[in-house]
């Protein structure tokens, strides 16, 4: 038994962080670890640096631009981005829309789409959720009537990230509504967001934020080799979409950088004289999420060690899901616990930094309460390793 | 034992819910929360009217001699509607200060025109870096002749932008955290070297810090002993305490209503998700959370009004303040998250009962601060 | 709104606490506070005292020697008989099976049982679960064939609390299998222990205490006048006596006890030299548990007030039970705690009364936790609360 | 990076379980429960025979010189099994000690017979009054011509009275707590003075209270240097809580199966109880602990094996010894919970399960004292 990495991979971990202190720009990380809100400029100027050392698409397959890294290695890149306080990744293109077109697109499909996504031209958005379909997603009922050489698109898309940003998106849309399944009937289509008929509408959350929105389709003319694989075969599409899960989704490199940013935080926050980290009370719940979050990254290298044996992972990744947006949530809630009264104002006048990053951290908490929601809210994943994992 | 309000609190209770139905539905608030003063002057004068403003001042200042015990149900029905008006600042807070601790020309001064609704106050007591320790103030208000004059900063006062003047605490004598030396001053708004800094707060309420540069009043602005102030602050904040305790209760009421109703009417896989037993229980313990609150909500209320000994009087109000801020995160937490991403959406009033109860949850102290001044008075 | 009790109850309650203070004998006390097992003998003496005392069954008809006591005071008399650590009165005939025959007994069967109940001449126990019917309890398969002037029954009950000191036992059993709905055709019968074919084997508990057991029934010969009600109508029966739930579900005055029982334990166990009651990370815990003891005796008094209103309780025992048992458990495993190393030992050689106690505090965090599984799992009571009160 | 056993650690697993399945089933423990010793010496022969007990111990005494990872699997074989052999007391405690700690004649004189299952020893340290604070020892150890005279109580010394020599640890300076003056001693069983009284724990393991009254010990009784015995106890401890925590995770691993088996099997309204999605949560919420347990028991394992800096060794103990206590209640408390009334009774192996992991959860200190120690060294 060896917890740590192989010397070889440390070494690429060493290079990977070396790097990233060299060319991830000061701008971008202040903007990350202050919790800023991030440009569409700030997201695509990031991908393009990424797409210019060419680690924009480590997992896909070399002819394509993919670096043919290990899964520990694509973890270990992960990761240190995280800690880095990198900008994420937008995955719809390089992580749910490329690995469709990989498995069931056409040449042509592949040609047209796949280097646009790798040199971050295209901005893609996936159009899954909607108002009646959120964890029972098959019974989505976003119409696609086939008129000709296209079809015709009507219905309401939800909780859509970054459509605002997007130029493309990828849609679930009931194609046969005749279908015995509900699951049958259902297309994969690729919807150029300029089309006629498509109209985006903020969904603003809580925290005053701006990531979420409606998008609505009016009659939208979708040509007809934009649907991949067959009519009807879209479920087969998100299904394998959904086993093609990545490792990462603990996210332990965040919330390790997350942690240190709480330490140094309450190291300076005093209570009664003396550092907050100091009060046992605070500093317990401190710790247990620390020993958490060590738990967990151990967990997922177990995991991650299991894909040798050459098993697609299941509901390893619903477990390192469900328990790394609990320790995300705690830790924001930890940081805003930390600044006491000084939670309360959203904005000082002609705060400065440090005014600003303290002021953003009740919002923080608020919005995090959607890491639990989204991606599969995490009574979804409970339901998933109940059946698949322990066979109830 | 009794624990169904009188019919004075109930006919309060019922013209405050007629009130809010008739001028503060959700969209209403959204007006008010977006306007430029962030407060509502008609609803203001409603509550003037209704006798809110002066139920809890002395019949010789107008009032009626209410008690918290009396403004409960109000407080709960302030919490469902989620009231962003200037009510704890003005009423529970500053008018207090002036009641409990003021002369009899203060009190007149100030008590008979909080009640009609034409004057406003606010408290500006607390300072960055106290956290909740009440006696932590470094603000200092020296001698000037008869008078003093005052310099410091203050930090989080609630609504004083819109106050006609301040109740201000300062230290005349003594170590930022001293028990004594403690003072309190009435200030009026406008008075040379006040600059207030005015914010928005997550919970969609108004404050500001304010910058005290020589700032000079009369001998006549000492409210109550000097170097004394500290338990009136703290029997104050105790008052208040109990109040959003009360509040607490109402918007806690408001989503597990609104909970239970999305779990009935919002259908996943064929069926209403309340139906699903996971779910089922865990709105069950949202309901408990929220029986316990009410009763720890009710003991704050009562020993507030009648406990003499301000070590029990602290010792209860810290133990309710422990279980109200407890079930403002569970019930906050769980709420949105049985609401899905819909709960997270600025257009469902749960993600703003979300951001009240998170407030309340830390408002005059956290759970840890609490559990230490429980402890401690045990 | 009064929290307190009336003047009048106030002296209520001060006379009961100043009758118990000296008629409670000093080694039943100590057998209680202690966490002694308590005997037969014990537990029919204390029934005895209250009985010559006349408060032995305050709830029933006057007729019958009951108090006519409000429900108030009937809540004050059992808090202080548990704060002032009185045995525990045996439900099962006082509370169980009396009920039953004063509402469905035939004047044969109130003149033959009744007074015995109230003099403690006869000890009741239960026989409702089976092994293969726990929350499900209308499943029970023992059965009872009607043969001329008697039922012959057959069959197994488990759980049978203290069956091993019963004179008599009350069972719910099917007297008829065709019975379309398993609630029809299951009738409430009276047998007596000494009846052949009886068996009762212990059934041992983790903490080596003997309380529960199996009864078995090998052609037991039960006279049909000890049917109560009609034929098939045990169901009406045994919903009826879920209907009539006391309040004291929430056992109030016992958790004080302990809670005082655990601060005077912590004040005098040493942690780095100083009492483990002024250790923050244990204080915190017990104050949360004070505090939520605190707490639900306001919600126990107001639910009492309730029933002014005339209203039946219904949730609200479902949600005394639940937090009422989530303190007890709380309190057992901070004693636990509390002890450190010496919850290890079951029983020191030649050990003092002060080790038995230390002794004895691991065992019965053991036992408690069935305060969670009996009288109504707190899955099911949840179930109940979801159901009766919220409507889902 | 690896987390396979090797093919040795595999290989030493499999025998292991082929051994507690052939000579340690449930019915069979409860026999050597209930016997006089508490202990089975066939069972100890075997283990003998299998190089269990000549493991850790070093090649140059007849042993191999593994380390707690090289035991990990071994000891969860343990937890699910719930054996009550003395393997923790002689192996894991006081042989470590000796073999640490001893002279080469010390070491020859005791850890091949260890290895062989010839001698059985017991570790003599914790005394009331000190809860897990390993420098908290009152017992001295007096000067007496070339050799030591001892006098003392010892408390929960496990297995002490099948032992063959106790390593007694006593003051030869210094005050009850002091880091310093702490001295370690081989005292054979039956010298003078030595008292054992001893009872069954809450495990159903064995363990004594130990009276030293007078004991006279020679010159070569001393094991390591006088008065800096303490890093090496703490060392020794780390060792033996690493193991512990590997034996949570069998036990752990075992209540979970027990529970997910009865889920499946046992039928209320029609339906397996499995099948309710309330449970069926919490279910996953045991497997979700049991993960997380068992990455941190290899933490703890790797730990005590390579970490050379003693502070670093503790804080990932202390780490690990968090989790693994949480763990243990979490895990014991609802598998119980799930199993209802049977999971309380002797005759399922559920509540032997929950027994083990309740103690477990307190040995070497409970999450409180590790809290405390992580955060002291963090």
């Amino acid at each position: 038994m060896d917890l740590d990495y192989s010397a070889d991979d440390l070494a690429f971990r060493d290079q990977v962080s070396a790097w990233l202190r060299e060319h991830l720009p000061a701008d971008l990380r202040g903007k990350v670890t202050h919790y800023r809100r991030l440009t569409r400029d700030d997201l695509l100027r990031w991908h393009r640096i990424l797409a210019d050392k060419g680690w924009i698409a480590p997992a896909w397959p070399s002819e394509w631009g993919g670096t043919g890294w290990s899964a520990v290695r694509r973890y270990i890149f992960e990761e240190a981005c995280g800690y880095a306080g990198a900008p994420p990744l937008v995955p719809f293109g390089l992580m749910m829309c490329a690995p469709v077109l990989l498995k069931f697109g056409t040449d042509a499909q592949k040609q047209r789409f796949l280097p646009r996504i790798y040199r971050g031209e295209d901005f893609w958005c996936q159009g899954y959720s909607e108002p009646g379909s959120g964890s029972d997603l098959a019974s989505l009922s976003t119409r696609a009537e086939r008129r000709g050489e296209h079809y015709i698109v009507n219905g309401q898309k939800t909780w859509t990230t970054l459509a605002h940003f997007a130029d493309w998106i990828f849609c679930l849309v009931r194609s046969d509504r005749g279908a015995e399944r509900k699951q049958d009937g259902i297309s994969f289509l690729l919807i150029d967001m300029k089309t006629p008929g498509i109209t985006v509408r903020p969904l603003a959350l809580m925290d005053g934020g701006r990531e979420v929105n409606e998008v609505f389709f009016d009659d939208v003319a979708v040509p007809v080799e934009n649907r991949v694989h067959d009519e009807g075969k879209g479920w087969t599409v998100a299904k394998y979409l959904l086993g093609h899960e990545r490792m990462n989704t603990a996210r332990i490199g965040t919330s390790q950088r997350e942690l240190e940013s709480l330490k140094a935080l309450t190291a300076k926050e005093q209570k009664d004289g003396r550092p907050l980290l100091d009060d046992p009370r605070f500093r317990d719940r401190l710790s247990r999420v620390e020993i958490e979050l060590m738990a967990l990254s151990i967990t997922n290298l177990r995991f991650l060690d299991r894909l040798r044996a050459g098993t697609a992972p299941g509901a390893e990744v619903s477990m390192l899901k469900i328990t790394g947006t609990e320790i995300q949530q705690a830790l924001t809630e930890l940081m805003m616990q930390a600044v006491g009264p000084d939670a309360q104002p959203l904005a000082r006048v002609g705060s400065d930094d440090a005014d600003a990053y303290v002021a953003a951290l009740s919002p923080r908490y608020c919005n995090y309460r959607k890491t639990s929601i989204y991606a599969g809210s995490n009574e979804i994943q409970r339901n998933i390793i109940a059946k698949m994992a322990l066979g109830l | 034992m009794n624990f169904d309000y009188s019919e004075e609190q109930q006919l309060l209770a019922a013209s405050i819910r007629r009130l809010v139905e008739k001028q503060y539905d959700f969209e209403t608030r959204k007006a008010i929360v977006a306007s430029d003063t962030g407060v509502s002057a008609a609803v203001w004068r409603s509550l003037a009217d209704l006798g809110m403003l002066a139920l809890p001042l002395p019949s010789d200042a107008g009032g009626f001699d209410g008690g918290a015990v009396d403004l409960m149900s109000a407080m709960e029905a302030f919490g469902e509607a989620l009231l962003v008006e200037p009510y704890l600042a003005t009423v529970a807070l500053a008018a207090q200060m002036i009641q409990r601790g003021g002369t009899a020309e203060q009190r007149q001064a100030w008590l008979p025109r909080v009640g009609t609704g034409d004057a406003r106050l606010a408290f500006a007591h607390a300072e960055r870096g106290a956290r909740y320790n009440l006696a932590h103030v470094a603000t200092r208000a020296a001698r000037d002749g008869a008078g003093y004059v005052i310099d410091g900063r203050k930090s989080v006062a609630l609504h004083a932008a819109g106050a006609n003047a301040l109740v201000v605490t300062a230290r005349t004598s003594g170590a930022a955290t001293d028990r004594d030396g403690l003072s309190a001053f009435i200030v009026a708004s406008g008075t040379p070297g006040v600059k207030l800094e005015p914010y928005r707060t997550l919970d969609q309420m108004r404050a500001a810090d304010i910058a005290l540069n020589g700032v000079r009043v009369g001998a006549d602005a000492l409210l109550g002993a000097t170097d004394q102030a500290l338990p009136l602050v703290e029997e104050v904040v105790d008052f208040a305490t109990a109040l959003i305790c009360a509040e607490a209760v109402g918007a806690i009421h408001y989503a597990c209503d609104a909970t239970l109703e999305y779990l009935k009417t919002r259908k996943q896989f064929g069926a209403p998700i309340g139906s699903f037993q996971a779910l089922q229980h865990r709105m069950v313990d949202l309901v408990i959370s929220g029986e316990q609150a009410r009763s720890m909500a009710s003991l704050a209320c009562a020993s507030v009004d009648s406990e003499k000994d301000p070590r029990k009087r602290m010792r209860m109000v810290s133990a309710a303040k422990v279980r109200i801020a407890d079930a403002c995160r569970h019930v906050a937490q769980e709420s949105v998250q049985l609401h899905g991403g819909m709960g997270m959406t600025e257009e469902m009033k749960i993600s703003h009962t979300f951001r009240r109860l998170t407030v309340i949850a830390q408002q005059f102290g956290d759970a840890d601060y609490h559990l230490e001044r429980f402890a401690a008075l045990s």
